[in-house]
């Protein structure tokens, strides 16, 4: 058979909550309560406002840089929600807040590495998150080596790892999507295809078709979905995960969804985006859909929806007297975790605050140990 | 002649220099519409078309490595990083790629790019937004490096850059991208790689730095005392060293000070420090003073003033090494 | 429609000359003629002969490293046979110099840089050829950035790029596909999946079904054909070759062959491959098939195989005397080619073999060109 | 007490600490069933299993950010990235993120892994297999840098690396990997990270060098006239580096020279020499040398020699620095 078929691939693509509110019971059923929506809804404003409020601190100069989640929200939390807390593990990259104030991360903490401040990623260990990642794509490698010690260790825990449609172009992100597949890891790649990477849209981000294809080119498991629905997120995360934990190995889910403010606040996305474009997704906010949904069941009240918002205003407002509230770092904290322990020479430039040699101490040159010979007779006689 | 900030003089030479060489080209993320994050880049896409003035994808080696391609093929390609913090993807690249076309292949082929890049501290930005990396590339036989301060050097400069048959990394410092205007010639004009300038001449003592400490110094030595003669050199490229205008002036003054942001060790300190001890042994009045970033990772921003050199840490400087 | 498909792809896998020597003619209609063929297997056997040489020179002390094509010359020289000489680009790593051998470079160059001779790497870009490249997966960013230079000059040219199958995990090898793709740029990707990169199986290098599926995270035309099998090599790299200069965009090849060899003279692949794996693939070698092929034909004779061999030997003889016989390189030469024109201090180096300031001539120091003033003010004056 | 060699002698420390910690497992390319390019890790994939000395793909950013991955999550990786000139693609792994784990996230998060690399020419091997990026390095605070260059000190350092809470590179002068044998003893014992070694004591000149220079330097010594006393010192540690053992010395001697295979420009011989300088100004009777490979990229193996500081070369710049 000289010219034959090899390979077979596909892509699926999953939507269970229309853009009218409407729901597929069928693929719904078995996914989220009532009661979970109502809750997720209520985590969806509270998050919109913590946006908001972000911008406006920026804008009065109290923030260095902020990059939004708006328009994200469903796609964001729906994902979260299918993790075990405190089991599963996080690993997302910077436009993920509400997947992490869900699990539990004091909302302060993602304020602070935007305010210039280093301690909103000291996360306690047992959040299972890891701080955020600038460098984009580097964390998916990051990603695949924790899930690939929870597979050494037998642990049944399972990684999920965000990831922007511009980081797909990433040479990282093509090794971590090869090593996970290889080592069958635990992990659910989530990728937020928000149509944008800065300026530059997803089109020009990739000549495929879907961003979901991509996972094809490592035999992993992949779809796409409609990321404004709440219950398809929840859903496709949810049956990664738990693939993963049973051992059927690593998946891809692309979630189309839309960034509906600026990259950043230091970003004017009117420069390069078409003001129809930004329209039409505005129409498509999960938020709308979500609440809408909600009403139709009557399940959700204009009352509740008020109350709701006084709600998260109070939150949020808390949350900024926190961060903007805390003492500014000692500059020790400068020098103290660049190692576990300061070498000599770095321990006298954070004594001198100095690097030119006149204006540090000389004598302090010699905290240096004991000399050498003498330490190795210790430690082959008491190894 | 047009007054401009450093912005202003990179956008007008690179228009220039396309209309007047085809075969120089941009390509870089968010550099087209956008203008790139800076702006630096605004208006040439339109300009030029989106061919010329490419938007890449989000990939850093491929930037790189499609731009020495291009260049082996006879374009002059003028690639941007976004920021120094992201040069790290494309390392490879650029290290052991496109350093080594010209040696690899005993001269048949060449890689003619030139490599913009935001680079420094101190606009409060995000973390790997901030550092200064030039040591790294100063370490890289193969590779030229600069760093103009100023909007008319940096013109000059940049047509040096894309006209050198060889690699070159251009270093913008982003705390002076808007930080001033001056008075920019319209007119053709190189400035070369390789040599440092004199901007202020003193008798007492070589204060050696580039990029955005340049103002940090000159604030410096302008609160020192009136008796105390400062020769301030910006030394403008990075690799090769002009080490010869460096030790006409230390053999002048006896004492040398250099500043720079990255940390301290192995930085280009190091370099110009023992550059100076060999060079002016006999002449050194004093040990040649580094007053640098310390041997820390760059610090989000709440912390970058305790982390960068200050006027007051440099001027503290000097006065120690004169007081020697 | 909830659930649907998005996206659907496969790969073919084609062969048209079998293990057996038999010809499917409606696939090789078109293809190689006879004389094509006698050709190409009179080339197969000089690069035969030229790898065993090359090998005995590496045992002899002759030479640091090599690695043979050995087993791959189907493959190879397949493709090379594809394009048009002088016009389209042969951007190759390490282990394809029957490819460049095809095209015209004389042997020797493929020798020096294995002999620690950069000379080796001097072609003369009326070959249209690329120096090789060790590093793995770099070549493929350079391959993609030529064939963009051929675009934006509406040169109707197209760059040929080979691959290994270890490459393909590479970061850099996914930054040029898809730059590749977004840019329709004229290109081929030949990825010679030879089984090994070095000890690593390929199946340890991925755990996609074939390495042709990777093109489709691309959106990229792509197919598996049968390495050994000269038919199959020509006809897909012409078909690829001709969409691209039609300006259908780039494609991807995986040609399936084994490495007879070991990764390179410094190997002992005994270490790692199962014997039986090594005697099949003998069995296997596209010289046999090639030769049975003509044979049956009427084509090639007992005689003819001796005055090839005979014709390879004396060649290939020739060829390491002038490799072994070339002056060793002035040791100028180590500093010449750092820049166009040698800074300074560089230039001291030079002169003085030395790099303590104490050894050097400190005059030369004044090397040096005019002050900036006075040059910046010539340049603005008659620039 | 066994004779191995350094190939030797870290293969039977590897396979003593994976046997202690079970924490600890090695990644790379043809480590496994190969036992690596070098050997180095032979028969350690039979012994502890294909889990823990995984066969990686060819992938070398994902060795090292898979690592971090790993040693955040509690293992102790030591991953081998299997020759110096392909840690290129790992660079941003390496520096922008395993250095600055900690810092970034003020100690809640740490990255304790060993990166083993070969290092260094002079095996007449192909291209991008005989550079000395150490000050690359040595350049990136968050990071700590080692190159011994003897079994015994070899195998101390490692289990010094191995259980260092901080990401540690761990260079293996490859010249050196097969060179001679030496008694290592089987217990448990580590070498202190940062601490320089006398390993000849001597009054006139100092020279300070690491890696496989050492063993030029010892013959450029010994074919020094019987007159001449010189102090040789082995720095062992890239960073942070032992300024007090070389201080102390130079103070005695009055005169250094620092011999290295990288380049001149920006190689950590310049942080040695302005150390010196910084801590011994009164004390030096003759500008710290240096003695390096030249501000060439490494050639390919027929030059190679050319390239390399050789005993002549070294001994030719001792003399010059004590006649001066
Ligand atoms: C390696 C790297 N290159 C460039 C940047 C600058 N940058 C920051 S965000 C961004 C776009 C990211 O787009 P995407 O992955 O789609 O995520 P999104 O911001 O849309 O959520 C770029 C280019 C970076 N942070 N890291
Ligand atoms: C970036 C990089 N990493 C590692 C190596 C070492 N190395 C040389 S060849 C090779 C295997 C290459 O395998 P493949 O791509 O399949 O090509 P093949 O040798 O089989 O033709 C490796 C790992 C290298 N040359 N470059
Ligand atoms: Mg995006
Ligand atoms: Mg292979």
């Amino acid at each position: 058979m000289p010219l034959k078929t090899v390979y077979r691939g596909e892509v699926q693509y999953l939507q269970i909550l229309d853009e009218t509110g409407a729901l597929d019971s069928t693929l719904a059923s078995g996914t989220l309560t009532d009661v979970d929506v109502q809750l997720l809804y209520q985590q969806m404003i509270i998050c919109r406002e913590f946006d908001e409020t972000a911008f406006k601190l920026q804008r009065s100069g109290r923030m260095g840089t902020f990059p939004q989640n708006k328009g994200q929200e469903a796609a964001t939390i729906g994902a979260a929600r299918a993790l075990t807390k405190g089991v599963d593990y996080i690993v997302a990259y910077y436009r993920e807040a509400p997947a992490l104030f869900h699990h539990g991360l004091p909302m302060q903490n993602v304020l602070l590495p935007w305010m210039g401040d280093e301690r909103g990623n000291a996360l306690p260990q047992q959040l299972s998150m890891s701080p955020q990642c600038v460098a984009i794509g580097t964390q998916t490698l990051h990603a695949t080596g924790i899930a690939w010690a929870f597979k050494l260790r037998k642990d049944p825990r399972v990684v999920l790892c965000f990831l922007g449609d511009g980081a797909t172009s990433t040479g990282d992100f093509h090794e971590a999507m090869n090593f996970a597949s290889l080592l069958k890891a635990p992990i659910v790649f989530y990728c937020i295809n928000n149509q944008w990477a800065i300026s530059t849209a997803s089109r020009k981000q990739t000549a495929a078709e879907t961003f979901a294809q991509k996972a094809l080119a490592y035999g992993m498991s992949t779809i796409q979905i409609d990321g404004n629905d709440l219950f398809a997120s929840f859903k496709a995360t949810r049956d990664a995960i738990e693939r993963a934990r049973n051992g059927g190995g690593p998946s891809f889910i692309e979630s189309l969804t839309y960034r509906l403010g600026d990259h950043t606040t230091a970003d004017d996305a009117r420069r390069y985006r078409p003001a129809e474009e930004l329209e039409k997704a505005i129409q498509r906010d999960p938020l709308i859909r979500t609440r809408k949904y909600l009403q139709d069941k009557g399940l959700w009240s204009d009352e509740q929806q008020a109350k709701a918002e006084e709600r998260a205003k109070s939150i949020v407002h808390d949350v900024v007297g926190v961060a903007t509230g805390i003492e500014k770092p000692s500059s020790d904290d400068l020098f103290d975790y660049t190692y576990a322990q300061l070498p000599p020479s770095l321990e006298i430039q954070k004594q001198t605050r100095r690097t030119d040699s006149l204006g540090q101490d000389p004598t302090q040159v010699h905290l240096q140990p004991r000399p050498v010979e003498q330490q190795e007779r210790d430690a082959v006689a008491h190894g | 002649m047009p007054k401009l900030d450093l912005v202003g003089a990179i956008n007008m030479t690179l228009a220039q220099e396309m209309a007047r060489d085809e075969r120089v080209m941009l390509l870089g993320e968010d550099i087209g519409l956008n203008g790139g994050v800076f702006r630096v880049t605004d208006g040439l896409q339109k300009r030029f078309g989106p061919e010329r003035v490419f938007d890449t994808p989000l990939s850093e080696s491929g930037i790189i490595g499609t731009s020495i391609g291009l260049a082996m093929a006879g374009m002059r390609p003028v690639p941007e990083i976004q920021f120094e913090g992201f040069m790290g993807p494309a390392y490879d690249q650029l290290v052991n790629q496109a350093a080594r076309c010209r040696t690899r292949t005993r001269g048949a082929f060449t890689c003619p790019l030139t490599v913009r890049v935001p680079v420094g501290g101190g606009i409060h930005a995000p973390e790997l937004h901030s550092d200064s990396p030039e040591a790294i590339y100063a370490h890289t036989p193969g590779l030229k490096v600069v760093m103009p301060s100023r909007p008319r050097i940096a013109k000059g400069m940049l047509l040096s850059a894309i006209r050198d048959p060889d690699p070159v990394i251009y270093f913008e410092p982003k705390r002076v991208y808007r930080s001033f205007r001056e008075e920019v010639p319209e007119e053709d004009y190189t400035v070369p790689i390789g040599q440092a300038e004199v901007i202020n001449e003193g008798t007492d003592v070589t204060v050696i730095t580039w990029g955005a400490m340049l103002f940090d110094c000159l604030q410096a030595i302008d609160h020192m005392p009136d008796n105390v003669s400062v020769e301030l050199i910006d030394l403008r490229t990075i690799s090769p060293i002009d080490v010869t205008t460096i030790a006409d002036s230390v053999r002048k003054t006896g004492r040398a000070v250099v500043v720079h942001e990255a940390p301290l060790t192995a930085g280009l300190g190091a370099e110009v420090s023992s550059l100076i001890q060999e060079h002016c042994f006999l002449y050194l009045e004093a040990p040649v003073q580094r007053v640098t970033g310390f041997d820390t990772v760059m610090p989000f921003y709440k912390l970058e003033k305790q982390y960068l050199p200050d006027p007051e840490r440099i001027s503290r400087s000097i006065e120690a090494c004169l007081a020697y």
